[in-house]
């Protein structure tokens, strides 16, 4: 639900939820964001990184 | 053939034999599609449900391999968060059983609701006082987590990591993995928690109605914390199903004994809250709302909710395993460690069906009599259509995914293989 | 004396005078568009809004009584509206109308969850487990004012919500803002031959509802007329239709009671 | 170019992605919700103009005013007219579910001849055509009198035609349906000299005693009945229901008392004895009003009737029984009624007389909160007819059912004495039977007996608008339109104290080609010429309807209704101008002795005792809501439940919900048990209703007929049908 759906309320309930939702959101956004620029990064650059031990 | 695909420094079985049994339970998973569209063209008719018995065997099973997919969020907060290295041998398996438990959930929530064509309004129009909706995102970003957590692995694959930007991209995950499992843990204790809440909150229903703190009543609390006791168990359980089945040894004692002995610190402080918090609903919140205990488990002809349930629930598969768990003895011997993971899993899930199905069986109208339900074929075929699902996916995961770090270490290949 | 500006429509159904004719179910039938089925006798798997439960005093003959309670849905206010169905809709397909108090359901956002059902202690919540079909010319008869309910979703009695619409619509276009008391009459309340329901608003002093029940509005509404009560008391879901009896049995089947020993 | 694996992966990636990132994915999830949300096989009500139409329903006999709300020309929903005097705002189940009668699929939408066994579509001048030429037939051959008409009312236009129609033709033959009202009447009409029907003041009354009578259960005129017991309620008055059943009535009574089935009327003596006895008798009522009290003395202070002798017989204690007695003397306004059930069977007339006298000894008789002698509506006026020489001849002979004969001189029809008389000689003494309302093969009694006399008849007609089992058995069907798209006068209403005309009225159109039964009739009179058409000189029903009624036809057409608001009971009738305990007539009658169930007791160790529901009908079957509506603890899936005692249950080794079969002397089905402690031990309790062979698939088929498990059961004083159980075995299944 946006702001812009008429059931939306300005309350705590909706601030507290959406916000602890929209921050998970974007962590797993931004890391994932992160490791895709990055390897594509690293690919076309042709780097090799040490392999087997994650 | 495929053997391209194998991981290196494995044994598989031929590709044949692999194809027979995935064939046998693929006839499984079909019949559990049948059923699926069955259902979807016809409608919830085709179930047992009725109007007193809206959440039944589905949401049984949702809650229930969400509490088992647990093992997940808590072996990553362990093995990321908390520092527990070792635990990176079962981490992968811990993950991989997440996300096939999670698909499962999705997957039948799917097919439970009425209208699936706009299941999205729960997101869209989203009440965000509803346990469920809480459910329904959490559940949704978490089952994103693990898929996160999983592509990593599949990367992994022999020919897949050929790719310069596939290697990479694993090798990036796995390096900020630590991020990604604390948003899951987080995650988990929402979504885990609003699970136990469903019924927590129903202050319609004293028998499932609890108090707690602030909007959170104490089913969420004891949700989470017996998911992240009997999550583990089941990741231990279906580990050494799966040795059992490819009769190997594919994690070390060490490590198996290092899970379970927390698992089983989680299951004793679990069930000491548990037994708590019966007793104090037993005595104060059901008694406010009119009910004595043995209202709920006596009296009830054809539904077989007797007192037996609870026992079980709480002596049998609550007590019991968590005092063999902590025992070190227990955990040495293999028997005796599959018995108590069993049990934990068992008091899980009978933790969730008491928790969504005796909660509707209990006339709660003074008028009115027990409900009794028997799920139908249909009901049966689509929650075991997720089962078949996971052995598929595990069976494909194991033999060309590199799940297991010290199968090679602990089954080394004789001279002249690959 | 300060009277609230927002309605809290409500009922009363003297069971002493209800017959259990189930005219009222018929007549919720016909407003407001119930489906049939061929075999509709598994009431747990059949759509009513009205349902006339039979209860009996569980002595042996002859002492044996029996009352019927017709049950519509109770529009429990709960705490500040939050009744038990309502809070937990995830998709806000149900709402607690504060100004008429009435507890409504939108087909349309419900996607079925069920969720409302497990949380209805009376089991006024029903789930269209089949597409609703009419023989062939019988949908004439339907009611163009109420939405015929799709395959999937939960409906449930709306104090026939429609009704309230086309009045207050009649006021408005009259230039009045307040609709009189026979003006808005649910189906059920106008059917009932025995005169057993009544129907009105429980802020309104001057309605017969109020001057029945005496409502203490401050506790709940819960009711001041010693022979009105309401089912399941205790849980604090504060419905809005009351009951009246003179009987002690029937008053006590409406609530479970802690036997003290 | 070099399509290579690396490419293609990033067009089918980068195609996601690109078909991910555009609108189409989310445009389509919305429209496929949108879908869901308007199903096209979802109906959705068309809207238009909602308009209401005042009008009387013709459902039963209680005539009450309905409002119809339409949305342009349908009718969405049927509603109590609340300034009708009857119902005042109330309905019952059926007529609030009228409309689906009206739109039912089931309908007869043609005439239709039954050719080879099957129906086929004629016309409307064919059918008529073809069956006034068999009608011709019979008058030539000088038998008129083989014609017979089973109505469901003698009275209003429609039923006077067709009396007419007889009367001119030949044929003594008209016959009403049973109901109680045949007994009222009756007593009625002996003890006060008064042609009326029996009125029952229950609204002012403060002591209530129904004796068996399912006053909530479809006696009488439910929505007025139903508002008088809550009258009852407001006023402190008291309610005792005598009855072997908890039925809804007496679950609904202040006070139950369960007495034996069948021994109802001993209790009303009873009740006298302890009256006169003790001599709590209204005197100056008694002394200045009534006339043969001592003969009432000498027949009721009979030992049979002691308190004790009573008790015995009823199932009561004997302290019961006179306490019973002195409540009611003393009560302000006290009111006996009797009539079991719905009052679809008219019961023994001794036993009425019993209850009636009971009335009268405490002053009840045509004063408030009494039975009140509600005289025949008189607007029907027409000029007496020219009868040809046929038509008197065939107007000499003796009825075919008995009614009016040496034996039975003051019964009036006697519909349950026709089976017997069919099965009589060679040729059946019926030889063309015209139906409209009843659904007698379905409401007899008699079972398969009753089936096969009324299968002789060589030709039936009916009228229903329904496929209903008198329908189906017919050999043609023309039928009339509902009560929704038809003018009728509908006087009085069952049971209620004031003289009241109802008008039905076309509420819209008639959906199919139906023509209204008196319509048909004055075709047939045009057909068969001469002095028939000449006793009816009408073009059609409605211009009979407005000749007739006159000046009151605009008031009527305006408001309605018509009801004498101020009206005061006649005074009483007699040669003694009393009212009479005792005369020549009344002594003629055979004595009252209660009736037993038909059976062997040895062979049969229960009691099958039928009860009626509003949620389901007699004769007309219920509309889908109604079927919907029933409980189940009357219907599970198709069968029918009866109801127990659990030690009966326990007896015959039956569970709750078990299958089981009962078998009377009459037949044998299948039933599901039902325990109930609200029934005595040794009894089965059946709803009638169900067990239909025809109507639509929600009713079609479902549970057994009671009817069918009956015996007709003959009262010896009256001639009238008088059963009310009959000896049953029940085994497990």
């Amino acid at each position: 639900m946006f702001p812009f759906s008429f059931e939306w309320v300005w309350d705590l309930g909706h601030l507290v939820f959406h916000g602890a939702l929209w921050y998970a959101l974007s962590i797993l956004g931004i890391g994932l964001t992160y490791c895709i620029l990055k390897a594509a990064w690293q690919a076309s650059r042709g780097e090799e990184h040490e392999h087997g031990h994650h | 053939m495929d053997s391209a695909l194998i991981p290196k420094g494995v044994e598989r079985c031929p590709l044949g034999r692999f194809l027979a049994f995935i064939a046998i339970v693929g006839a499984v998973l079909l019949w559990g599609v049948v059923a699926m569209f069955l259902i979807y063209i016809k409608g919830l008719n085709q179930t047992n449900m009725n109007n007193a018995y809206g959440f039944a065997l589905w949401i049984w099973a949702d809650l229930a391999v969400i509490a088992l997919g647990g093992g997940a969020f808590f072996t990553g907060l362990l093995r990321y968060i908390f520092g527990k290295a070792e635990l990176k041998n079962i981490i992968n398996y811990a993950v991989l059983i997440g996300f096939v438990c999670y698909s499962s959930a999705l997957l039948i929530l799917a097919i439970d609701v009425g209208q699936p064509l706009r299941a999205w309004f729960i997101f869209w129009h989203a009440n965000v006082h509803s346990m469920l909706t809480e459910v329904a995102f959490c559940l949704t970003c978490y089952f994103g987590v693990l898929t996160i957590e999983y592509i990593p692995l599949i990367l992994e694959n022999r020919q897949i990591e050929r790719i310069s930007f596939f290697r990479h991209l694993a090798h990036n995950m796995h390096g900020i993995m630590a991020v990604f499992a604390a948003t899951g843990a987080f995650l988990s204790f929402f979504h885990q928690g609003s699970l136990g809440g469903v019924s927590g909150v129903l202050y319609g229903r004293p028998f499932g109605f609890r108090s707690g703190i602030g909007i959170w009543p104490w089913t969420f609390f004891l949700y989470t914390w017996s998911a992240a006791a009997c999550g583990p168990c089941f990741t231990i359980l279906v580990t050494r199903i799966t040795e059992m089945a490819t009769r190997k040894k594919l994690v070390k004692d060490e490590v198996i004994d290092l899970l379970a002995k927390i698992a089983g610190w989680m299951l004793v402080t679990y069930i000491a809250a548990k037994i708590v918090d019966t007793v104090y609903w037993a005595a104060v919140t059901a008694p406010a709302m009119g009910f004595t205990l043995m209202d709920f488990y006596t009296n009830n002809p054809g539904s077989a909710y007797g007192l037996w349930i609870l026992i079980a629930e709480v002596g049998l598969c609550g007590v019991l395993p968590a005092l063999m768990l902590i025992a070190p003895s227990v955990r040495r011997n293999a028997r005796l460690l599959f018995l108590a993971v069993l049990l934990a899993v068992l008091g899980a899930c009978l933790n969730r069906w008491v928790m969504i199905l005796q909660m509707q069986a209990v006339p709660v109208l003074p008028f009115e009599r027990w409900f009794t339900y028997f799920p139908s074929w249909q009901e049966i075929a689509t929650t075991i259509l997720p089962v078949a699902y996971g052995i598929i996916l595990i069976a494909f995961s194991y033999r060309y995914l590199p799940i297991f770090p010290q199968e090679a270490e602990l089954n080394p290949l004789p001279e002249g293989g690959r | 004396m300060d009277q609230p500006k927002n309605k809290r429509y409500g009922m009363v159904i003297d069971l002493d005078k209800c017959t259990g004719c189930g005219a009222c179910m018929v007549a919720c039938m016909a407003e407001n568009n119930i489906p049939f089925r061929d075999d509709d006798t598994d009431k747990l798997l059949s759509v009513s809004w009205m349902h006339v439960y039979r209860l009996s005093n569980g002595k042996p003959f002859p002492q044996a009584e029996e009352c019927f309670l017709p049950r519509p849905c109770q529009h429990c206010e709960g705490e500040h509206g939050h009744s038990p169905c309502v809070s937990v809709c995830p998709a806000t397909a149900t709402d607690y109308d504060m100004h008429t108090g009435i507890v409504s359901q939108i087909y349309t956002r419900c996607f079925g969850c069920r969720y409302c059902m497990a949380a209805c202690p009376y089991h006024v919540r029903q789930f269209n487990w089949w597409d609703p079909v009419w023989p062939e010319g019988m949908e004439r008869a339907l009611n163009p004012d109420v939405s015929v309910r799709m395959r999937g979703v939960v409906e449930k009695c709306s104090f026939c919500y429609s009704r309230y619409q086309t009045a207050l619509n009649r006021a408005y276009v009259e230039g009045r803002r307040e609709l009189a008391e026979e003006e808005y009459q649910t189906a059920c309340a106008q059917a009932c031959p025995a005169g057993a329901i009544v129907f009105g608003d429980l802020n309104n002093p001057r309605h017969r509802v109020h001057r029945i029940v005496q409502p203490d509005l401050a506790h709940g509404g819960r009711p001041r007329n010693p022979k009105a009560f309401r089912l399941l008391e205790r849980l604090g879901t504060h419905p809005k239709v009351y009951y009246l009896t003179g009987r002690d049995w029937v008053r006590r089947a409406g609530d479970n009671e802690v036997q003290k020993s | 170019m070099k399509i290579d694996r690396r490419s293609f992966l990033a067009f089918v990636l980068g195609g996601a992605a690109g078909t991910a990132l555009s609108p189409l994915p989310w445009k389509l999830t919305d429209d496929i919700s949108i879908w869901t949300q308007n199903w096209p096989w979802t109906p959705v009500p068309p809207k238009g103009e909602t308009t209401y139409v005042d009008s009387t329903c013709t459902l039963c006999p209680g005539g009450c005013g309905i409002r119809v709300r339409r949305v342009e020309d349908r009718v969405v929903k049927i509603e109590g007219r609340n300034d009708h005097p009857v119902n005042r705002g109330g309905i019952c189940p059926l007529g609030a579910a009228g409309a689906q009668l009206l739109y039912s699929p089931w309908r007869v939408r043609q005439p239709l001849k039954k050719m080879d066994g099957r129906f086929v579509p004629v016309s409307w001048e064919q059918a008529i055509g073809e069956i006034a030429g068999v009608l011709r037939e019979l008058r030539e051959a000088g038998t008129p009198e083989a014609v017979a008409w089973i109505a469901d009312t003698d009275r209003g236009t429609t039923a006077e035609l067709c009396r007419r129609f007889l009367t001119v033709y030949g044929s003594p033959n008209f016959i009403r349906t049973p109901c109680a009202q045949d007994a009222w009447e009756t007593a009625l009409y002996l003890t006060q000299g008064q042609r009326a029907t029996a009125g029952f003041d229950l609204e002012r009354a403060t002591f209530l005693l129904s004796l068996g009578s399912g006053l909530l259960e479809g006696w009488g005129t439910p929505p007025f009945v139903f508002r008088a017991r809550g009258a009852l309620k407001d006023n402190n008055g008291r309610f005792v229901q005598a009855e072997a059943r908890l039925s809804k009535t007496a679950a609904k009574a202040d006070q139950w008392l369960p007495i034996l089935p069948g021994s109802e009327g001993t209790l009303a003596f009873g009740l006298i004895h302890v009256l006169l006895k003790e001599g709590r008798e209204r005197k100056p009522f008694v002394a200045a009003h009534t006339a043969g009290l001592e003969e009432l003395k000498r027949q009721a202070l009979q030992e049979a009737f002691s308190p004790e002798a009573v008790a015995q017989a009823t199932g009561l204690e004997a302290k019961a029984v006179v306490e019973l007695a002195r409540a009611f003397a003393a009560a302000e306004r006290p009111l006996a009624v009797c009539g079991r059930g719905a009052g679809r069977v008219p019961g023994g007339l001794q036993e009425t007389l019993a209850v009636h006298f009971l009335n009268a000894l405490v002053g009840s008789v045509n004063v408030e909160g009494g039975v009140i002698a509600v005289p025949e509506p008189e607007y029907i006026r027409w000029p007496e007819p020219e009868m040809d020489a046929v038509a008197s001849k065939g107007m000499q002979t003796p009825r075919v059912d008995g009614a009016g004969s040496e034996r039975y001189p003051h019964a009036r029809y006697l519909l349950n004495r026709l089976p017997e008389a069919l099965l009589q000689g060679d040729r059946p003494a019926v030889r063309v039977l015209f139906v409209s309302g009843g659904n007698p093969f379905y409401s007899l009694a008699g079972g398969e007996r009753t089936e096969k006399a009324l299968a002789r008849i060589p030709l039936i007609v009916s009228f229903s608008p329904f496929l209903d089992e008198t329908a189906a058995a017919a050999h043609y069907i023309l039928p009339a339109p509902t009560h929704l798209e038809r003018w009728e006068d509908v006087p009085g209403a069952a049971g209620y104290p004031k003289p009241v005309v109802g008008l039905a009225r076309p509420v819209v159109p008639p959906r199919f080609a139906t023509m209204p039964t008196a319509d048909v009739v004055l075709r047939l009179a045009r057909r068969l010429g001469g002095p028939i058409r000449a006793a009816f000189p009408w073009e059609s029903h409605e211009a009979c309807l407005r000749q007739t009624l006159g000046p009151a036809w605009e008031t009527l057409r305006r408001k309605g209704f018509a009801v004498e608001e101020g009206f005061k009971p006649q005074p009483f009738e007699t040669a003694s101008r009393k009212f009479e305990f005792a005369n020549a007539d009344l002594k003629r009658l055979a004595a009252f002795r209660p009736l037993p169930a038909p059976g062997d007791p040895g062979a049969f160790k229960l009691t099958l005792v039928p009860f009626d529901t509003l949620r389901l009908t007699a004769a007309l079957g219920a509309p889908p809501f109604l079927v919907k509506a029933l409980e189940s603890e009357i219907l599970l899936k198709n069968d029918i439940r009866v109801e127990i005692h659990p030690q009966t249950a326990r007896d015959l080794g039956l569970a709750d919900g078990a299958d089981a079969r009962i078998t009377t002397p009459q037949g044998s089905a299948r039933v599901k048990v039902y325990l109930t402690e609200g029934i005595r031990p040794g009894l089965v309790g059946m709803a009638r209703g169900l067990g239909r062979g025809a109507h639509d698939r929600y009713l079609a088929g479902k549970g057994v007929s009671a009817n069918r498990l009956l015996a007709l059961v003959e009262d010896p004083s009256s001639g009238l049908e008088a059963g009310w159980g009959i000896r049953a075995r029940l085994e497990r299944a």
